[in-house]
């Protein structure tokens, strides 16, 4: 783990541009991050951009930016082929969602795995309303989905009907639209707008995925190409700070140690 | 020396509009260029009518294809009749200051970003459907086609004006004296004869909704699926591009969107000598 | 008596075809105007940071939509800048010099151009970009370079299409006048037709701004982010009003961010409403041949 | 005059957006008989035809002001009163112009055209009603074989000769002609106006020409129009 | 014709898109003398005059054949050479048109601006130049009070006469002027009449009108255009 240089202050006499993109999960914590370096040092500009964990796995390996972030592990071929260097600074949950009117607030695995399957496809077959069960998922370069599909589904189908969001901030939006949605989001996403829905009686919050009650977890890895360097170190070394900390907890993850 | 200037003038002016007119070429050069390592392999014919299955290792864009052509021709069913309506108001059946104030208004709506019907139908339609159908998410082909459909209304009511516009004179002055009302006017001269240009506007506006990502993207759900009723998600070619492109750029995914940039580039070829084709016949008929 | 049913169906159907769309664009109106009038203030462009301090970018704006209308200033300035000199000498070429045969080619060409989808046109400047980046050079990826390149691929053929519009339009009369009196074609189009086709072309060039504002499928794919700051250089990425709107209809995390949203899009509204009503002031009548835009 | 007044024009003015083209024109035309109306280019000739069966309200900035009185269907009725109504008066008083305008459809469709807009379905009763007015406007023979083909097919003198059979399918009381024959050659000249002197004592006609000789072998009546009125 | 020759027309053929409008036209005109050039309506008489400065190249689908030689500067040069600048060839062989058509800008700009497309940069020459020619036209003393004014806001016949002024401010040796009076009342054809009337030892005049009293009223001679060819 790189030392824990810093606050705002390492970056005093630092001047130029960080791009910054990938997981959509990680975007509160790095607009936030973002917010604080640039407030302190003008000279700096940082720009957020999202696409999904493939987006910045990609990305970051051919150099079109300096930080990709993932939510899921790069894969050993993409660590090989890139050289990347992984940084996990917090741990996540992935939580399947409802809208808070919806009266299912507890699923099985096998219920939901049926659910997404698109087996079960009425919310009366699940005690709820009499009504066509809507779907959402994310699209291919999500981090979030591959997590949730391999641990949550394991691995199982999900159905052509779904709805395809592009974000998690898309996803809880369309929850907190749709009474009759489901779809899963980071558990840091999860606020008052959509309910979360607990799997096997356990309800996916930071205290369940952080004693590990709740198994659907995660690392939020940024990912550099080759050992970071200038800003690029700074702001990675700024996630691992105590401010860094506070931010990562304010928005809903657990810190790593 | 004048010589030399004008020459020069020429050559840049030349030279100008070919670089303008090779993007053209160029737009098509690259979505083959890039499509065709994937069109290969696969083969073009064969992207066109499979399924979208990217753990399956299929790739075809056959349910884009499908949901555009849905969503687009019913949004031409909506904007064709609003638009034929709107225009006859316009061009008879309003009294003058009516007409003249709705002709403004209709040409101010064509400035309605496209992304703000986006939005509010987010809101406001979406929620309607669902609770009025009952069924499905909202997001759906007939959210779409709907908001798509008061979309290119303008355009088109203002194609068709158009075409009312060019008739000549002395047939509307030769209905009147025989006595002919506004609407017989309309119904009796004026429609027969303005057919072909309206069929022009219809091309056109279709053009702009099989073109439009924004709406569609937003508010049809994007599912990769065929949709079996109006009330469900589907997926645009457009909205397969601005999803898709996250994807690994070396993935097949990847390649796929540039199968759709070639079939939305052949449409607009297709629409674009299609309207020149009925705007020179009906040149050479007067 | 059937033409009679006939002819009364055809005047309900045009009225009730009218009021279709007019309270059908009103509730659009009404709604965005309902929801969003209480966000309309100083604050939803600025922020917390005081507006003369933005302005003076002094300081930076980070609640505010300031990044968000400078960026899409800047691309509008970038993309007109390139689209004018190809667009109007293009349009000098089509009016003027070219050919019957060379005519017909190229006005096909910008017909396919001027009809082309903007997400292909988009898909165009990102591979182009992704392209430049692993053959050229390092620093160049999706960036505000190349959304106003791309963007201005969008608009070329409106300026082209005006230009040669309001050129083939001067009467033959005005056409000879300078040429009978010894001047060169050059002399001819530079201080007789080009004086008189200014209206025209300005009206052209405005509508492109208005299409560079609005558009967000070419951004979207070409370097427009969530979130940027203002634009620093030519290879930055960027932030966009109609982006911004997009991204907000979509994951707007609370109920402020989406008001926020509301404010853009009346914000847009009124720039493009304006833009629109210029370039309608400024030539009366002008086509909407040349507004039609997949 | 000792014929029965037809129309009865009083204190007519007229102008196009506030330019003054009739002033207080007052005249009378006799039932049954072709009047004449000459006057150089641009006086208001056309424009005068057009106030008598309201044809000037479709043209923009137009204005209008007195009284045109018509004899219809036997009594005499105010054109402009509100409870006329136009097509009904367009129907009884038609009007043939200068170039002839067919509409682009059949020779059959043209002239059963009016018979439509009335409002008339019986397929018999049109076919006959159109023989009828081709047979009256001398055209009958030269078109019977090729009644479906397009009208604007046919000659200058043929054309001219359908809008008048097009104008006398509803069988009006009053037939406006404005310059009928000028853009014709002498012998569809010829033909036409024997069809007008022909139709004389069934119709009331009005006729706008500039050629004297025209005038003085076929109307009754001379009305000269001179800058802005009308010396009789 | 005893006079020195001027212009030598030899075999000139003229047409629009394949259709001949000019056959095989042979016709000589004299120095310092006006030539009317009168004829029907459409037959060719304004595309006559704008071979001779080929200012028929700027319209499409037009197509020419035969030779046009003009003596310029003392000797005789065939205009349609390929040593021939089209520039120079205008300057020195101007032309009027029917409509008087001043360009939008202020009067002395109107007259000053061939003088400007010659690359003239010199503002009190210019300023002189533009004097000379006003005189001559005999505007000078209608405009001198308003040189800054829009040349639109003249009269008509003042506005023909700027565009006379503004042909002869290169001093050319030939004046084409097609119907350069027909949009003009009485007096401002008096005007210009006599203006081309002293104008004509200084230059060589040709004139379409077709006003035969004018016509004969100014001309030397007469050359009448009759169906694609020429009966002097
Ligand atoms: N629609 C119009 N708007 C404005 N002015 C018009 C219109 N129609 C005709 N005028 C003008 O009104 C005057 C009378 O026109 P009108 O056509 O009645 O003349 P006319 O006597 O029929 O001439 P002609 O013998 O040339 O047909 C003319 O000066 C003409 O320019
Ligand atoms: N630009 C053009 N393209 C095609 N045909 C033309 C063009 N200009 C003129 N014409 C045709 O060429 C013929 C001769 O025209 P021109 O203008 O020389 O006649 P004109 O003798 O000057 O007649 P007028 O006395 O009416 O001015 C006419 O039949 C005209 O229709
Ligand atoms: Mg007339
Ligand atoms: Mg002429």
């Amino acid at each position: 783990l790189p030392a824990f240089s810093g606050s705002l202050d390492s970056f005093q006499g630092e001047k130029g541009e960080l791009k910054i993109s990938g997981g959509t999960a990680h975007i509160p914590v790095m607009k936030e991050a973002a917010r604080r370096i640039m407030m302190a040092n003008p000279e700096i500009q940082i720009s957020i951009a999202g696409g999904g964990s493939g987006v910045g796995i990609k990305q970051v390996g051919e150099g079109l930016v300096d930080i990709g972030n993932s939510g899921r592990k790069a894969t050993d071929e993409e660590i090989g082929r890139y050289q990347l260097k992984l940084f996990q600074w917090a741990i996540d949950g992935v939580g399947p969602v409802v809208n808070p009117e919806n009266p299912v607030k507890a699923l099985t695995k096998d219920q939901m795995k049926d659910i997404f399957a698109g087996k079960v496809n009425n919310w009366k077959m699940l005690g709820g309303e009499d009504r066509e069960i809507n779907i959402y998922t994310r699209d291919e370069a999500s981090g979030t989905r591959a997590v949730f599909w391999k641990k949550g589904l394991d691995k199982g189908a999900i159905t052509s009907f779904a709805h395809v969001v592009v974000s998690n901030g898309a996803m809880k939006s369309a929850i907190a639209q749709d009474p009759y949605g489901i779809g899963y989001v980071s558990v840091g996403h999860i606020d008052t707008t959509v309910a979360p829905v607990a799997l096997d009686g356990v309800v996916p919050t930071i205290e369940t995925v952080q004693d590990g009650a709740y198994k659907i977890a995660r690392g939020l890895y940024s990912n550099t190409r080759g050992e970071p360097v200038g800003l690029t170190k700074k702001f990675i070394d700024f996630l691992y700070s105590p401010d860094g900390k506070k931010i990562i907890e304010s928005k809903g993850f657990i810190p790593v140690r | 020396m004048k010589k030399i200037g004008e020459l020069v003038a020429e050559r840049t002016f030349l030279l100008s509009a070919l670089a303008s007119s090779s993007i053209t070429v160029a737009i098509l050069a690259f979505m083959v260029f890039m499509g065709l390592p994937l069109m290969k392999q696969a083969g073009f014919y064969q992207l066109l009518v499979k399924p979208w299955a990217p753990y399956q290792g299929s790739f075809g864009i056959y349910p884009m294809i499908v949901g555009t052509g849905c969503i687009s021709f019913l949004s031409l069913v909506v904007a064709f009749p609003l638009s034929l309506g709107c225009s006859f108001l316009i061009a008879t059946i309003a009294p003058k200051p009516v007409s003249k104030g709705l002709r403004r208004l209709i040409e101010l709506m064509t400035g309605i970003p496209t992304v703000i019907y986006g939005f509010v139908g987010i809101f406001l339609l979406v929620p309607y459907i669902r609770e009025l159908f009952r069924s499905g998410s909202g997001l759906c082909v007939l959210t779409a086609a709907l908001v798509l459909g008061i979309m290119i209304t303008p355009t088109m009511t203002l194609f068709f004006c158009d075409s009312f516009d060019r008739i000549p004179r002395s047939y509307l002055t030769a209905a009147e004296a025989l006595g002919a009302s506004r609407t017989q006017k309309l119904l009796y001269v004026i429609l027969p004869c303005a057919k072909k240009g309206m069929l022009n506007g219809v091309i056109l506006a279709l053009g702009r909704a099989v073109g439009d990502t924004l709406v569609a993207l937003m508010l049809a759900g994007n599912s990769v699926r065929v949709p079996g009723s109006v009330l469900e998600p589907a997926r645009t070619l457009t909205a397969h591009i601005a999803l898709v492109i996250a994807a690994d750029y070396e993935s097949p995914e990847f390649r796929s969107i540039f199968a759709c940039g070639v079939v939305l580039y052949l449409f607009t070829m297709m629409v674009t000598f299609l309207v020149r084709y009925l705007s020179f016949a009906e040149g050479r008929r007067d | 008596m059937k033409t009679r049913i006939l002819e009364n169906f055809t005047v309900v159907f045009a009225w009730l075809a009218g009021l279709v769309l007019l309270s059908g664009v009103s509730l659009l109106l009404g709604y965005l105007f309902f929801k969003g009038h209480a966000s309309l203030n100083l604050s939803l462009i600025f922020g917390d940071t005081p507006p003369l301090q933005a302005l003076l970018l002094k300081q930076r704006v980070f609640e505010g939509l300031f990044p968000a209308v400078a960026g899409t200033f800047v691309l509008v300035v970038l993309s007109i800048a390139w689209a004018i000199p190809f667009g109007i000498a293009t349009g000098i070429y089509l009016a003027e010099y070219a050919g019957p045969r060379v005519k017909r080619v190229l006005d096909a060409l910008f017909d396919v151009l001027s009809g082309m989808p903007s997400i292909v046109i988009g898909l165009f400047g990102f591979s182009f970009a992704v392209f430049l980046h692993k053959h050229y050079s390092d620093r160049i990826g999706p960036c505000l370079l190349i959304s106003s390149i791309a963007l201005s691929f969008l608009v070329l053929p409106y300026i082209i299409r005006t230009t040669q519009a309001a050129l083939e339009g001067i009467p033959l009369n005005i056409r000879l006048t300078a040429l009978a009196l010894g001047a060169t074609r050059l002399q001819n189009i530079f201080l007789v037709l080009i004086p008189r086709s200014v209206s025209g072309i300005m009206s052209g060039i405005i509508l492109a701004i208005g299409r560079c504002a609005e558009d967000t499928a070419v951004i979207m794919l070409t370097g427009a982010v969530a979130s940027a700051g203002l634009p620093r250089s030519l290879f930055s990425q960027y932030e966009a009003l109609p982006f911004f709107i997009y991204y907000i209809s979509s994951q707007y995390a609370d109920s402020e961010e989406l008001m926020q949203g509301y404010g853009a899009s009346i914000v847009l509204l009124f720039l493009c409403a304006l833009l629109f009503v210029t370039a309608y002031g400024i030539r009366k009548g002008l086509s909407h041949f040349v507004f039609y835009r997949p | 005059m000792t014929e029965a007044i037809k129309i009865k024009v009083t204190d007519l003015s007229f102008s196009y957006r506030d330019r003054p083209i009739l002033k207080n024109v007052n005249v009378d035309f006799a039932e049954n008989s072709i009047t004449a109306l000459t006057g150089p280019s641009g006086v208001g000739k056309s424009t005068f035809l057009m106030t008598l069966n309201r044809l000037w309200e479709n043209l923009p900035d137009a204005d209008m002001t007195g009284t045109v009185e018509i004899k219809l269907q036997g009594r005499f009725r105010n054109v402009y009163a509100p409870t006329m109504s136009v097509t009904e008066l367009r129907k009884m008083v038609a009007m043939v112009f200068q170039a002839p305008n067919p509409l682009p459809m059949s020779i059959r469709k043209n002239i059963a055209f009016p018979l439509k807009l009335a409002g008339e379905g019986n397929r018999e009763f049109m076919a006959h009603k159109v023989e009828h007015a081709l047979r009256m406007a001398n055209l009958w023979d030269e078109v019977k074989g090729r009644l479906n083909d397009d009208a604007r097919t046919l000659s200058g003198g043929q054309q001219q000769r359908l809008c008048i059979a097009r104008a006398l399918v509803l069988e009006p009381e009053v037939l406006l002609l404005d310059e009928p024959t000028s853009s014709l050659d002498q012998t569809s000249i010829a033909v036409i106006e024997e069809l007008l002197l022909g139709l004389k004592d069934r119709l009331t006609i009005l006729l706008v020409s500039h050629y004297l000789e025209q005038v003085s072998r076929i109307s009754d009546t001379i009305v000269t129009f001179d800058d802005n009125t009308i010396i009789s």
